[in-house]
């Protein structure tokens, strides 16, 4: 069994992984940069070891300094979280070279789906629908690309193979502006990501993002955790989860799962992960798979009771899965709220410190935080501060428990983009579900 | 406005020894005072809650020493990286230097080893050994100091 | 339907009233002493009335000020907690009969509840087990009450028919002590009650103390929703509460269950209420109905999903249960553990000013408090500041994520009981689930 | 402007020994000031709150005004209890007083009607009616003003 686990990550997801270990009586050893030595979680952790300055390039991201911090505190696995170094295959390989367990698939598995084209050609072969596209990498024949995006019919996206972030992306709505936008992506990707591979997509028009959260073991076991809704998101960020996705006819849910379970086992993927889907409101198109925990793993653990940290370190200690397919069960309804430390409108960063923090309470709500009163938000990281998570028996319950959890939540001292949340739980669209992945932007006129 | 902030803000001012205080922060300002009457000569000011009663001068003759320079000469080499303390190459040399030793720049003074690649930790400038504060195999973190020296 | 409810209490049961009047969209008025005008439950409430000076004599339980404060404020039904004015069936025919709702049973049930007598003959009629004892007030004869004493079997224990809170309770050894403490409690009870009435009952030697919590609408219709342990007692305090009861028979459970709601049947029952028992490892022994929602009322909401206290109102509002008992599932296992600020070993109560609170979160926690960062808590109340609730698919994680969460919970300015439940946590037995109503006084060696 | 957060302020420069305190926040701005009377010739002035034990001048001598008294001659009539205010007995009758009215202790005010009982509030002590701060069929709480009397 692991007994002592090094927490590669911060804020957040650094105390979600120290509850975890906590619950499970495993040791922990707090890694952290110098600026965040006193963080509350850093001293709830058994041990703690500064691996660098405030610069995440120079800490969080700094693969010797990680690692070492390993060796020296005897700690058996890592768990990288989400960000930072989670889904860095060379990491993943070091990690597994220098004796640790990694929480985590393995490094051939993260380097395959860390590749678009590598891993929208894997889910296709393992029997999963994509996006309608090129199917692989653009050549440099200019004809040939023209007459593939024909067949796949504009609109078209096109996309960079190493990309994220919306790097790269471009949307095309003819051939006449086909040649300019592929000049463009190329300069943006080859600058981005030191690669020009890019590859073109049908474009959907205000299709949901909607994925399905897996666990698989080391004894081929894999079971599917139902299906989550992303679709309310802000420049490619996602600001609101939900689970189960509403309005999903359960036969088709429960397909989609079944199909993502079958592609699991056939690339022999590990631990917990997350495939990612456009939905027309018909089918659902593949795009891409994470290799990690997710931000929003929490709505999925309130439906099913599951503890999915705590699944992902019992299989890496290589045991079998607790749970069979029959006995998950979606109850009930659950939403996710971030909570970012940005201005509501303008979504600025907004660092500075907090000088009065007081979360909500009550049956149905869970705070997923690493702030507290007097702490200092800094510009280096990210600006997730609070997670706010509310159940309910059903989906106007689990609303109903955000808008009162919302309100009593007491931030002081800086920005946050409650006041944003509060206007979205507020749109008659959205309580009735008639959500896409431009819903937020059109409805706040961007 | 922070009424915590603001006694805060009181508590600080009234255990320092100024008499005035003005705090201005993007479009919010903030100014304490604390006028001391004058009073004519030959006579003592206090005001502030914690003076020492023996103290028979102006405020302004009091010598405000806030933060003593710890410049007792001596400096700490600090670890630029997580690993382990070796005080030797190996375990039956001798250690690269101990108390009393003369140090010059460039000098090694001990290793951190991280992920099997032994980093050697030199002097930056001349000084004399003062304290060793890692033993052999000791774990030391990012910034911690490993050895004293005096200039 | 109710549109505006007055919430006659204070604390965390007042929050926790605004919270599910809030979720089902209902105006609320919060009723508050001079003291608490400043306490943030208060100004979440949509209108507030202060009612009286801080001694609870002259605000909480002035029954004028609490109806009038409804009129003013053209309110529909008044929701008195637990508490206060919660069993004093006079208040309850008052808000009857000053035109309001009065969310809870029937002044008949409360009256006949709180005698204990009366309870006992109610539910010995409808067919549940009592603890033997004198059935009935004891005669002024003492050879008759001595010949009652032999038939029951020593030891016995005398109670007061008004009684509560220990007072008038005497434990009688053998015959020789018996006319004493008849005397003795005569003169405890009618000074205490202004009634001398008293009864005997068999004493049960370390019996757990098992709970059954039931619903029922003004349409006949009743549920149970699974039992709970509320052993852990200190000077007839709970302290922690558990549901399920852990080892009870599956069908044992479900029997007991069946007969608390074929005895609210019988006695027409309505609104949320609990039968107490005490079990001997074999049967279980009536010994009072609450006729409210209870401070543990928490971990049955988390093992079933129900949320009693919007159940309480919409059974007040005529409405039929939403489920019947076939609906009711016990999933998973909760714990509560009631913060006092008091001091964890002498138990005196602490005054003071919060200087720094900082509630635990997480999966499966929940946390009922009202207070916050710089709240004074004053002597004029009882000392519960926040109930810690915790949820886990079994009862060894609920006891882990307890042990985390209490771990985490900050309280500075007053002592608080957090290190005596730490301290009962890391019992073994109490692990082991080895326990009964003496289990912590003996093992704290008093 | 919230009152309650200016009476907090107020209380905190009062236990404060601040003779001035400005707070600028966005557009909003509010100073309080102490006026410390000039003392006499070679006096020692001493303003704090905790002054040591042997200070050669007594704090009575300085013209602090701590708890400025609200003495400018008039005092609220509060309610006793949660209800509904009523100026007169019935609906057609004269109010029981109006402003300007002289009343001596005893003297019905008002009806505070609660539970469908009609309580009557009487002048403590004698005065001039300056003002009635309620009108028929207001609903009012504990502890809330209902008549100005001035004396």
């Amino acid at each position: 069994m692991i007994e002592k686990i090094v927490i590669a990550n911060r804020g957040e997801i650094a105390l979600r992984i120290l509850r975890a270990c906590r619950d499970l009586g495993i040791a922990t050893v707090a890694l952290h940069s110098e600026i965040d030595s006193e963080a509350k979680y850093v001293k709830l952790a058994d041990e703690s070891v500064c691996i660098g300055p405030a610069p995440a390039a120079l800490s969080y991201l700094n693969i010797p300094a990680v690692i070492a911090a390993a060796e020296v505190t005897n700690a058996s696995a890592i768990h990288p979280g989400y960000g930072f170094l989670a889904e860095n295959a060379a990491f993943a390989e070091q990690v597994v070279q220098s004796g640790f367990v990694f929480i985590g698939p393995t490094p051939a598995s993260i380097r395959t789906m860390g590749n678009k084209i590598e891993a929208i050609r894997t889910m296709e072969k393992a029997g999963l629908r994509c996006v309608p596209g090129s199917g692989g990498p653009l050549g440099d024949d200019l004809d040939e690309i023209r007459l593939q995006a024909e067949q796949i019919g504009y609109p078209i996206l096109i996309k960079a193979a190493a990309g994220g972030g919306g790097k790269g992306l471009r949307l095309v709505q003819d051939e006449s502006e086909l040649e300019n936008a592929l000049a463009l992506s190329q300069g943006e990707s080859s600058l981005g990501f030191g690669d020009s591979t890019l590859y073109m997509e049908k474009f959907l028009n205000n299709p949901r993002h909607i994925e399905i959260q897996v666990l698989c073991d080391n004894f081929g076991n894999a079971v599917y955790l139902g299906d989550r809704d992303c679709s309310i998101q802000r420049r490619r960020q996602k600001l609101i989860e939900e689970a189960p996705a509403f309005g999903i006819p359960d036969h088709q849910r429960r397909e989609l799962g079944e199909r993502c379970v079958e592609a699991c086992t056939e690339i022999g993927y590990l631990g917990a992960g997350t495939f990612e889907f456009l939905y027309d409101g018909q089918q659902f198109f593949f795009i891409e798979m994470n290799t990690r925990v997710q931000v929003e793993h929490t709505v999925t653990e309130y439906v099913t009771g599951i503890d999915i940290v705590k699944e992902q370190i019992r299989i890496a200690a290589s045991q079998p899965l607790t749970i069979t397919q029959d006995e998950v069960s979606i109850t009930g309804h659950s939403i996710e709220c971030r909570i970012n430390a940005e201005h509501p409108s303008t979504l600025m960063p907004s660092p500075g410190v907090i000088h009065h923090y007081h979360p909500p309470g009550g049956p149905g709500v869970r705070i997923d935080s690493h702030i507290y009163t007097d702490y200092e938000i800094t510009t280096h990281y990210d600006s997730l501060i609070a997670k706010v998570i509310t159940y309910g028996s059903d989906r106007d319950e689990a609303l109903a428990r955000m808008q009162g959890a919302l309100a009593e939540l007491v931030i002081e001292g800086v920005d946050t983009t409650t006041a944003l949340h509060q206007k979205i739980l507020a749109k008659k669209k959205f309580r009735r579900g008639v959500v896409d992945i431009n819903f937020l932007e059109r409805s706040l006129g961007h | 406005m922070d009424l915590r902030k603001v006694r805060k803000l009181i508590e600080i001012f009234n255990a320092s020894n100024l008499s005035e205080l003005e705090i201005h922060e993007g479009e919010d300002s903030i100014r304490l005072n604390r006028t001391l009457t004058v009073v004519a000569d030959q006579t003592t000011v206090q005001s502030a809650a914690h003076l020492p009663s023996d103290v028979s001068q102006t405020l302004k003759d009091i010598d405000i020493d806030d933060d003593p320079a710890d410049d007792d000469g001596t400096f700490a080499v600090l670890s630029p990286m997580v690993g382990t303390f070796f005080a030797a190459a190996a375990p039956t040399d001798d250690p690269f230097v101990k108390v009393g030793d003369e140090v010059s720049p460039g000098q090694p003074l001990c290793l951190i080893e991280a992920m099997k690649i032994f980093n050697q930790i030199e002097a930056e400038r001349s000084g004399t050994v003062l304290k060793v504060l890692k033993q052999n195999g000791d774990p030391v973190e990012y910034g911690e100091p490993l050895v004293i020296l005096s200039e």
